[in-house]
């Protein structure tokens, strides 16, 4: 009996004294030591939950309002843990870590049945938010919160930004591509890099020397090898009339055969379907130092009058244009790999910088067609300065809106 | 005898340089051959006779140092491997000379590691610094390793309240609570000093926001030269300091070297790759500079 | 003609010869007592082989030569078979066969995952483009170069405008003024500190300038004259300055790579340094 | 059939997987995971093609006594040396999915990892010649290139002394600052210019690489 009383009467001093300690200040209930029993915190408010938006489901977003005595009155609440349960009833458990200094989380479960932690969609869960304080005995149950379901989405609303603009840009090219079709001229400034390629094959014709045409490290899913392709093609035809060699030693196998498939149609077209051959096209290997030894190899002994490096580009990009250097060869490259333009610009006569190798198979080409696209794509340009003047202004205004929608999500 | 030879080659260049630039004075221009082979000559003479150049630490380096030498001794440092095999030429003399200081210095070291690749990295250095260097220090009292955990961030938003959740025992299934280091620890509010080595994805700058920011504990870090430029920005409000690339681990090195004589024997790989940097640097700035002489040369010559 | 091909002879013994004592010593110096010395010659060879592979492609610095054609080609044909049966086992054996056959899973040993249709079509389509090889039928082969180009360009015409695209942009829009309170304060606070105000505003003006000209500069159907030759002029003097800064970035990479290739030699075959 | 089929599929398909970007649901993300399964299988097969063209060239070569043909042969030795070491498998029925016949690991790494790494250790000796040859103030533009290589390359100068602080932060400037602006004009025009590209080739615009017969 006495021994009750006693113990009744130390955890009623201790209540006390935490609680005036609590009061205190925030350092001496942050500080580790401070084991005392905590009073109970009011639990976190307003709960609620929602299917996640613009996800393929198997995802609730949950939020809430801090505890009264997160942050102010008892200052003893320290984070949230989320709990769910298919029933009202429970049993609940918990879907979170301990959660520091918000109040939303995201709860999200494994996609496919048969996975750890699967989720279904369509079904009903209930949500429960614990204000965890210190003492991890000590908590407060919020509210429960339910039935709520998760499902997919067939649209992401935060991808918004990105549709507006392929729909805006695929309008501009048919517009200035039906513009070009139906006779308007259309100018285009030269590029230097563009007219050197003529030149250089006409140089190779009069040495009687090949031309040796890189397709890069790209792989068949990379585009700057699609532009490549139809810069192949304009060469490759240009070869065929001029009856001029051509090397062309591949990385990637896909490639390859496409590059085939482009250099035949290139020799049809220009009426030399006799002089092609596949073997101009060939595999080396897809191992990027492998290619660029035997690359190099080909450039010394078979010392073509040309070298183009149209693609993508890693770090050998400086090791073939040196090679082509000893070898004595012009050379003209085109890159939209950023890290390797700078060793193309300093190594090789003529650099086609970015963009300018995807609007060269137009040059080449000289088709209203292709040209078109290129109108398109300097009002997209225009359109990307005056969207930074109009973001710049938005800002000084202090209106953040317009620049958070093109903060794409996912 | 290998003070002869490095005298020797290093004259050799010396002259070999200044008879190119002569030569450029006329007008000639130098062969690339000759360029590869000083190009050779200036990252091999420096690993072969072990050139070093006196590296005075930049203040964002100093800061790092200062922080875990001003510490009183017995202080609780946290060291984080966030990098692989890849990365570790480059940050492995970091977190080395960031191991030998803060036993030296008597603090308490806990290492552990956000990269799955770190944890064996973390362990062959340790074996090699510690048991090397400090025979004296004992596991689990001086130091501790308590390996990888995944999660990447959401380790660092566990473990700032309790380590507890996520780590049990140390990397060899150790109970934490039966290891003296960790008596008292709760969790990452409990430390002095924060330490994390490596710039890619968890790395120096997570620890910055989810864990030094998070719970106000003193963020250091060691990265790649690549990754530094991106976070010269938190410094120094929210980083105490940073070693960038090769460069910073050689600053941290010779500083340590300068405060501690018994590391005068140590091995420091970061000064050590700096000798090669340094000379191969002003081989090419030589170079440039002839080119341009010879240039401008043949050019009046010409005209 | 006939004395070069007697000197090129006498080399190739004294390399052959060279390689062959290195290898000797190597084995000498790293069997002990307690190693197998079948092993021991074995590691020997290996070291001896990788240093002799990294001084032929070296001797390529000096000139083209029939140790770097050796080298060069033998590296060639072993990185093609290399990845032909990384392909062939982690992609046929681990991620198709498991959906298409069970005795075929249990022959490799690999767990059946079920019949899957949908993993008939890449096999169909593989099988297309092997259709190249015939001469009559080639043309089959377009079908599916056609499904990978097709796909790859829808592909990456959403995700490049995503990740790099509008990511870009939308970091342009930057304060022109940061935490700006008015002359008076922005002179009075004036410092050089990397994080102060002034170099603060300054870099985000030649951000916002930069990226201006630069775009300008890509201009295609503008002739560069006028507004449009000023801006696109500073809009090439800014990427020439890019170019010369990475590229002096780089050599510290690159330098390191060769301490690390030479530091083999030294270190790991002859033993020079430790 | 030969060239309306290919240039239908391109449209379709192309049209397709721009759709699906926009589409949240697990089953858009399905159709994208088993896209990118396929397109690796298909790379298999394609990498027999590869094998077979190199083959190809290479016994040419030997075949008709082609210059340097005896290295041809190394190739080829090369070539099938590490593909029987690599299907040995069938031999060793006990080794789990992947090859792990001795040779073909010690090939790997004796082999291809220190060519590898010296060939790409060539570039510290390249970017000297090249920097030394294309370094010069010939122009405004190329004056710029030089300044601002020689800038950022001062920053390991131990011979500046105090002024190696001031040259280190402003290094990073350069690098943090107008680098950034030259890179984000780039980014954007090639951005462009690759959905340019592929609406051009989706739209069966471009149509090179399809043959024409």
């Amino acid at each position: 009996m006495k021994l009750k009383i006693v113990v009744v009467l130390t955890m009623l001093f201790m209540g006390v004294w935490a609680m005036a300690s609590a009061q205190e200040s925030l350092e001496t209930i942050a500080a580790p030591d401070s084991i005392q029993a905590a009073p109970l915190p009011e639990p976190a408010k307003e709960l609620s939950a929602k299917d996640a938006p613009d996800d393929h489901g198997h995802a609730i977003d949950v939020t809430w309002a801090k505890s009264p005595d997160d942050g102010e009155r008892l200052k003893n609440v320290i984070g949230y843990i989320v709990y769910r349960a298919a029933n009202p009833d429970g049993p609940f458990e918990a879907r979170s870590g301990l959660l520091l200094g918000t109040t939303s989380y995201t709860d999200a479960g494994a996609l496919n049945e048969g996975e750890n932690d699967f989720m279904p969609d369509y079904q009903d869960y209930y949500y429960r938010v614990r204000a965890m304080t210190q003492d991890s005995t000590v908590f407060a149950d919020s509210d429960i919160f339910g039935p709520v379901q998760s499902y997919g989405q067939w649209y992401d609303k935060g991808k918004t930004a990105v549709l507006l603009l392929v729909a805006g840009f695929l309008f501009l090219t048919i517009f200035f591509i039906s513009k070009a079709r139906g006779g308007a001229e259309l100018y285009v400034r030269r590029l230097a890099g563009i007219e050197a390629v003529d030149e250089a094959i006409g140089r190779a014709t009069e040495m009687g020397k090949p031309i040796l045409y890189v397709l890069g490290l790209g792989t068949a899913a990379d585009i700057a090898t699609i532009a490549s392709y139809t810069i192949l093609g304009r060469v490759a035809k240009k070869v065929a009339e001029y009856q001029t060699g051509l090397i062309v030693p591949c990385y990637d196998p896909i490639v390859m055969t496409v590059a085939q498939e482009t250099v035949r149609t290139a020799y049809l077209d220009a009426g030399r379907p006799d002089a092609f051959n596949q073997d101009m096209v060939y595999f080396v290997t897809n191992q990027q130092f492998a290619y660029v030894a035997g690359v190099n190899g080909v450039m010394l002994r078979e010392r073509p009058a040309t070298n183009l490096y149209m693609g993508k580009f890693y770090a050998e990009s400086l090791i073939l244009a040196e090679t082509g250097v000893v070898a004595g060869s012009i050379q003209i490259s085109g890159t939209d790999e950023i890290s390797q333009i700078p060793f193309f610009v300093v190594a090789c006569d003529y650099t086609l910088i970015g963009e300018e190798l995807y609007a060269a198979s137009a040059y080449l080409g000289k088709e209203p067609l292709l040209l078109g696209s290129l109108k398109a794509q300097d009002y997209a340009k225009a359109g990307v300065i005056i969207l930074a003047v109009i973001g710049f202004i938005s800002l000084m205004l202090g209106y953040h809106d317009f620049v958070d929608f093109f903060h794409v999500t996912g | 005898m290998s003070n002869i030879g490095l005298i020797i080659s290093l004259i050799v260049i010396a002259i070999g340089l200044l008879w190119l630039f002569i030569l450029s004075l006329r007008g000639k221009e130098v062969e690339r051959r000759i360029i590869f082979l000083f190009i050779g000559l200036s990252v091999s003479v420096p690993l072969l006779f072990n050139i070093t150049f006196s590296e005075k630490a930049t203040p964002i380096v100093m800061d790092v140092f200062n922080k875990v030498e001003n510490l009183p001794a017995g202080s609780k440092i946290l060291l984080s491997y966030d990098y692989g095999p890849s990365m570790a030429p480059e940050v492995e003399p970091m977190s080395n000379a960031f191991l030998r200081h803060a036993l030296a210095k008597g603090h308490r070291v806990y290492v552990m590691c956000l990269w799955a690749t770190g944890q064996s990295l973390a362990a062959t250095a340790i074996d090699s610094v510690v048991k090397k260097d400090f025979p004296d220090k004992v596991y689990g009292v001086d130091y501790i390793n308590i390996g990888f955990k995944a999660g990447g961030t959401g380790v660092l938003n566990v473990i700032i309240t309790d380590f507890r959740k996520m780590y049990l025992t140390d990397v060899d299934g150790r109970d934490l609570d039966s290891l003296p280091i960790f008596n008292g620890i709760r969790s990452l509010k409990d430390m002095d000093l924060l330490i994390s080595i490596g710039g890619g994805y968890p790395g120096v700058k997570e620890w910055i926001l989810f864990a030094g920011s998070q719970g106000n504990i003193p963020t250091a870090g060691g990265c790649a030269a690549v990754s530094a430029p991106l976070l010269y920005p938190y410094y120094p409000k929210q980083m105490v300091g940073l070693l960038g690339g090769i460069k910073g681990a050689a600053e941290y090195e010779s500083q340590l070297k300068k405060v501690y004589k018994r590391f005068e024997k140590s091995p420091t790989p970061g000064i050590k790759m700096m000798g090669p940097q340094t000379l191969a640097h002003l081989i090419v700035m030589a170079f440039i500079v002839i080119g341009n002489i010879s240039y401008f040369v043949s050019k009046r010559k010409r005209s | 003609m006939a004395d070069s091909k007697r000197i090129s002879k006498i080399i190739l013994a004294a390399v052959i010869a060279f390689f062959l004592i290195s290898w000797i010593i190597k084995g000498l110096a790293i069997h002990d007592e307690d190693s197998v010395l079948w092993f021991s010659v074995r590691d020997a060879f290996l070291i001896t082989l990788a240093a002799f592979l990294t001084l032929a492609i070296f001797s390529f610095l000096y000139k083209d030569n029939p140790y770097y054609k050796f080298a060069e080609n033998l590296f060639v044909g072993v990185s093609a078979a290399y990845w032909m049966c990384v392909g062939f086992w982690s992609t046929i054996i681990g991620n198709m066969l498991p959906n298409l056959s069970e005795s075929l899973s249990s022959t490799f040993g690999v767990p059946y995952k079920g019949f899957n249709i949908f993993y008939i079509v890449p096999l169909i389509l593989g099988i297309l483009l092997l259709m190249r090889l015939s001469s009559k039928a080639g043309w089959i082969s377009r079908w599916a170069l056609a499904w990978i180009v097709g796909t790859t360009a829808g592909l990456n015409l959403v995700r490049y405008l995503r990740t790099d695209f509008i990511s870009q942009v939308s970091n342009t829009f930057v304060p022109l003024l940061v935490d700006w309170k008015g002359f008076g304060a922005f002179y009075s606070g004036l410092s050089l500190a990397s994080t102060g105000q002034f170099v603060m505003t300054l870099s985000n003006w030649v951000i916002f300038i930069g990226v201006f000209s630069g775009l300008i500069y890509f201009f295609f159907s503008k002739e560069h004259k006028g507004f449009f030759g000023v801006a696109s002029k500073v809009g090439i003097w800014v990427l020439m300055i890019t170019f010369g800064a990475s590229f002096g970035y780089t050599v510290m990479g690159r330098v390191s790579l060769l301490v690390g290739r030479l530091t083999y030699l030294f270190k790991d075959w002859l033993g020079l340094i430790s | 059939m030969k060239r309306q089929l290919p240039l239908m599929l391109v449209f379709v398909f192309g049209f397709a997987m721009i759709i699906q970007y926009f589409i949240p649901h697990q089953a858009s993300e399905w159709v994208n995971a088993f896209f990118m399964d396929w397109m690796m299988i298909i790379g298999v097969f394609a990498l027999a093609l590869g094998i077979w063209s190199l083959t190809k060239v290479s016994w040419d070569k030997v075949k008709y006594k082609k210059s340097n043909w005896q290295y041809a042969i190394v190739t080829l030795a090369g070539l099938f040396l590490m593909i029987f070491f690599g299907f040995d498998y069938f031999r060793h029925f006990s080794t789990p999915v992947g090859s792990n016949n001795y040779m073909y690991v010690k090939f790997y790494q004796h082999i291809v990892i220190p060519i590898q790494s010296t060939m790409f250790s060539l570039l510290a000796f390249f970017i000297a010649s090249a920097a030394y040859r294309a370094f010069r103030a010939r122009s405004l533009l190329a004056t710029l290139l030089l300044i601002a290589a020689l800038v950022i390359m001062l920053r390991f100068n131990p011979l500046l002394g105090p002024l190696q602080p001031i040259m280190e932060d402003f290094s990073v400037w350069l690098l943090n600052v107008p680098n950034l602006a030259a890179k984000r004009a780039i980014v954007i025009g090639v951005g462009l210019g690759m959905v340019a590209t592929a609406l051009k080739v989706i739209l069966g615009i471009e149509r090179a690489y399809l043959g024409k017969d």
